[in-house]
């Protein structure tokens, strides 16, 4: 189904791989740092509020 | 010529640390901070001096008119001490540093690299850096560290003879200085935080 | 709604907890119009669009290559812009936000340099040449990667905000100030006006489309993560004041 | 103020001081050239009027690290920070110190460097000029960064990462000076960027650095 | 020992530690190269390999006064001095925590700094051979330096001016090997001499820097 | 399990400063140095922790049994609280924290960053570090700098504690720590210069 790439194949698939691993790392990353940061907030709040 | 606080908060860190506090230090008078570690006194000393901005709340009468002296004496190791001290004097335009050595016995150390001086010896060069700023306010932080029984008691000589001329001084400390004067314990005005629920531009 | 009642609207977003708020609702939408239009752009341009007469099948590239360039420097843009408006009115969320939209410009970089290189092997014979684009795209790489590690660097986010947003005006002069300087220096390779998207003998509709499709993929994409990134650095920020608080003995 | 600039370029002659050690620094990377690219005269010559530019910006940078943390770390900057100078004209003195105490040397010393490496006869005049022009951009440039960054611990290497960036448009009028000078080329345009990005910096950056300054001190 | 380790390496690694910034200081300077030399991609492909190894001494060279020095500052060397660690164990592992955070960086990106300034093809696998065998040389003599600096003030210039001659010999073989081996020439030779090299060194030189630091401490 | 410094000159930067000076600290005893600014404390106590070395005398029983706290802590700023003295307690390969964080009342800061805790705060955790390395003898340089009233006490608390488990503790200060433990001035053992006239090795 991949389009033929002519000589130029490596070349584009590539630029492709890397650019779409990036960007997927990227989405990633933040996702899993934004749940581990809104985790942490929420346990410090509990407690804070339970020490009350 | 007097110093007027109202109503100061102070945050460290983004936290307020102290709130509410109220006081007034006339021409000629000490005031003497105390409180346990950590509640905010070195915080406090620094706003007061201008070195960061209040939450809220006034300072009146401090405007160029502090010598601030704290943790670290502003001490360069390879310039002697009248060097160090001369230095001092330039910047804040007064004229000769004799009274200074003079006063906290620092006559035979004068020829002497600061950074040869015994931790005491070197906080007496940074003490006697106050009296050629010429400054009326004196703003001191845990000033007597390292220093023994007699240096102390320069200390003490000093301020009552800056107090005798119409200065005034606002000093943090552990220790009893032997000085009469007004003492503030700055314990009460601990700051209370706002509930944790509800959050605004302070985060808290 | 007059514009200055609109102004200051807008301004209430500035409130993280309001920002927090709205942005919960609102990012669902972004992240899957970002998802649709992204794929369906890439998918069309790599799947779906003839090769250039000259350039083979390496147009495709195109695709990744102008979106991430586009985007690199218009985070940058953003970024000023919110660190002005810090340093101005004092909102914490804009100075968050420009905290967290510096990886993704970083990132956004790092892609259109290494597309480029890979493009340019077969199109001028050599990875990396020191045209004045791609020379000031690196300078750009070098000004995110001290911004970043400026915040991280400093442990009072107050004084970090400050700071940062000071090295981001400063930054941005001298980035124009480098552009200029490159430009005497070094005469071009890159494609300029060669392959414009205006001049429509060169770019037919073919690439044109879906091109356009993938820069508004890209856009929403970086609208989705700018928001929700700010959101983590609220609440990291609001984590360390608890904990700065609670540290204070409240 | 004058006090201050006597105090700062007296500590700078005194032990430990740092004065001549960028020299130095110019002088051991300009002679690890050969060592690393290899004895070719002729690739020397070509090189020499931008490895000389080079030698000397990362002398200057390295330099910067002390130029106010040493103050900050013994509290002399709090104390400046109270006393009746303004900011502005603290960071400026200090500039002009550092470029005193490292720049101008380094610009003395680039001819007898560029003998080392084949530089052509005709580009021992535009290297001096280039240098006496640009180095003072690079001090006030470092100077930004050093504010910037004065209140990490070691944060040396922060510093470059910040101020490299910076000193690009300068490095590349610098050197296109020194390099077209060497070749026998005009320099005009050169030049007269190299003077503009100078006169501009000194006229604007020392009021960022207070700015940054007097944050970093609170 | 472990314990030492782990904590020079987390500390490497949180904020403001440092770690990354000789990466990113090595990808500038490689950068500025051309700025100053000119774009020329022949001459730059000559030179390149040794900027490459020139670039990764300058970044290593740098971190270097961190290695020690934040140490002494704050009291912990005087407290390891008393504990029951051989001051030379102290000291291979200051240099194997700054190897591993500084110079094996500086290995791996290097080839991708050799794509900015055309490393022919042939060059990439020399090119990582050599600094991968040459760098850890380089952390071992700068611990000796940093040791020997370590009562100074800010000595970072100084440190740079004692160690850049140390660093001679490995740079003449490693930059040597890189060079022969982008050209398709026979490296065996500097190859043995720079593996010698840095034997030698890791076997002895962690002495000389325990004794060094023992006096400094007194 | 005594130390024993016998007739020891010392120096400082080359210059002696203290001769002569003699005594024993047996196990289960505290000997409080005093003396004026300068004399001469630090220098002392560096030298029995084998940090310098003596001009002359012996001293022993010091050899890998000495725990040293000086003016700074060896505290790392980015390093939690717990990972500060971790890294201790497993240099010196002891067991448990917890006693130490216990004694000095750090429970609640255990988690916070180093670089964030008030001056005396710090000097807490430095004192604590103390605790794990489980060497008998303790030599303090002015311990009790920037502490507070209560911190003073839980300092004197854990020296008795140390004290009555067979430990002893060498200690410099110039206020009054409410240890019980004998005094011993270091004032009159200050170095007489030998005559200008002749120079030998040492120069003087
Ligand atoms: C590392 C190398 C490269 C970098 C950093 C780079 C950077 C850029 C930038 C900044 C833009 C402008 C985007 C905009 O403002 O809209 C751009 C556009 C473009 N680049 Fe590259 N580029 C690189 C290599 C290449 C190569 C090798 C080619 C093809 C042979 C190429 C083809 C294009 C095209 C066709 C455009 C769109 C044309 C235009 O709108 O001006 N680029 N690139
Ligand atoms: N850099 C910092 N960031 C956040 N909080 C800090 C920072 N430095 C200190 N603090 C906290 O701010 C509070 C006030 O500190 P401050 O130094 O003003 O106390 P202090 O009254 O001077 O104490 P001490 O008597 O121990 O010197 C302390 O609880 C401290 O933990
Ligand atoms: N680096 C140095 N070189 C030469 N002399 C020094 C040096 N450091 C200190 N001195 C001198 O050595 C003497 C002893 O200093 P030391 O620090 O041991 O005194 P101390 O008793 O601890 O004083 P303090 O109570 O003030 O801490 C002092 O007179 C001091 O001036
Ligand atoms: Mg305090
Ligand atoms: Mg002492």
């Amino acid at each position: 189904m991949i389009p033929d790439l002519g000589k130029y194949a490596d070349t584009v698939l590539s630029a492709y791989a890397i650019s779409i691993l990036l960007l997927v790392a990227l989405v990633v990353l933040s996702l899993r740092r934004g749940r581990k940061v809104r985790e942490e907030m929420e346990r410090t709040e509990a407690r804070l509020t339970s020490r009350r | 010529m007097t110093l007027t606080v109202t109503d100061l908060s102070i945050a460290r860190g983004g936290v307020p640390v102290l709130e509410g506090l109220s006081f007034t230090l006339d021409a000629g008078r000490a005031l003497i901070l105390r409180g346990p570690n950590g509640i905010g006194k070195t915080t406090l000393l620094r706003t007061v001096a201008g070195l960061q901005p209040a939450i809220s709340g006034r300072i009146k009468g401090a405007e160029d008119r502090i010598a601030y002296a704290g943790h670290s004496d502003g001490i360069k190791p390879t310039l002697t001490v009248a060097e160090n001290l001369t230095f001092w004097a330039r910047v804040f335009g007064a004229g000769s540093i004799q009274p200074a050595l003079d006063a906290y016995d620092l006559g035979d150390l004068t020829d002497r690299h600061a950074g040869n001086l015994s931790a005491g010896q070197k906080r007496r060069l940074g003490l006697s850096r106050l009296l050629v700023t010429g400054r009326p306010i004196w703003v001191l932080d845990e000033p007597t560290v390292s220093l023994d029984k007699s240096a102390v008691a320069m200390f003490a000589d000093a301020v009552r003879a800056h107090l005798a001329k119409g200065g005034s001084a606002l000093i943090a400390t552990h220790i009893e200085l032997g000085l009469e004067g007004e003492t503030l314990d700055v314990g009460p005005f601990k700051a209370t935080p706002p509930p944790i629920e509800d959050f605004d531009g302070g985060f808290l | 709604m007059s514009i200055s009642q609109k102004m200051n609207a807008l301004w209430e977003y500035a409130n993280p907890r309001k920002f927090l708020a709205t942005t919960e609702r609102a990012l669902p939408f972004f992240w899957t119009t970002a998802a649709i239009a992204t794929v369906a752009g890439l998918v069309w341009g790599f799947f779906f669009t003839p090769d250039d007469y000259r350039q083979g099948s390496t147009v495709k590239i195109i695709y990744l290559h102008v979106p991430a360039a586009m985007l690199a420097i218009n985070c940058w843009l953003m970024m000023l812009v919110t660190s002005l408006v810090w340093l101005v009115r004092r909102h914490h969320v804009s100075a968050l936000a420009a905290r967290a939209a510096a990886p993704i410009g970083a990132t956004m970089t790092v892609i259109a340099l290494i597309t480029g290189a890979i493009w340019g092997q077969p199109m001028w014979g050599t990875w990396w040449a020191w045209d004045p684009r791609l020379t000031s795209f690196l300078i750009l790489f070098l000004f995110y990667l001290g911004y970043i590690a400026l915040w991280e660097a400093i442990e009072n986010p107050d004084t970090a905000a400050d700071l940062t947003a000071v090295l981001c005006i400063v930054g941005s002069v001298f980035a124009v100030l480098s552009r200029y300087a490159v430009n005497f220096w070094n005469q071009g390779l890159h494609q300029g006006a060669s392959l414009s998207l205006d001049k429509e003998e060169h770019v037919a509709d073919v690439f044109y489309y879906p091109l356009v499709l993938t820069i508004a993929g890209f856009v929403l994409l970086f609208i989705a993560l700018v928001l929700y990134r700010t959101g983590t650095e609220i609440r990291a920020r609001r984590t360390k004041a608890l904990l700065a608080r609670e540290r204070v003995g409240a | 103020m004058i006090a201050l600039l006597s105090r700062d370029l007296k500590l700078a002659f005194r032990a430990g001081g740092g004065f001549g050690l960028g020299l130095a620094f110019f002088l051991i990377v300009t002679t690890l050239v050969p060592f690393s690219v290899g004895p070719q005269s002729a690739l020397l010559q070509s090189i020499a009027p931008g490895v000389l530019w080079l030698g000397a910006l990362l002398a200057c940078l390295l330099s910067l690290d002390r130029l106010l943390a040493l103050d900050w770390e013994d509290g002399s900057l709090d104390l400046l920070a109270t006393a009746p100078l303004p900011l502005e004209g603290v960071v400026t003195i200090k500039a002009l110190a550092h470029w005193l105490t490292t720049g101008l040397p380094l610009v003395l010393a680039a001819p007898v460097l560029g003998i080392l490496l084949n530089l052509p006869q005709a580009g021992y005049a535009w290297l001096l000029i280039s240098l006496a022009l640009g180095t003072p951009a690079l001090s006030v440039i470092g100077t930004f960064g050093a504010a910037l960054t004065v209140g990490l611990k070691r944060g040396g290497l922060l510093l470059s990462l910040l101020v490299l960036p910076l000193y690009v448009p300068t490095l590349i009028f610098g050197a296109e000076v020194a390099r077209r000078g060497a070749l026998g080329m005009d320099t005009a345009t050169s030049l007269l960027m190299l003077a503009g990005i100078t006169a501009a910096v000194i006229a604007l950056l020392p009021f960022a650095s207070a700015a940054v300054l007097r944050i970093n001190l609170r």
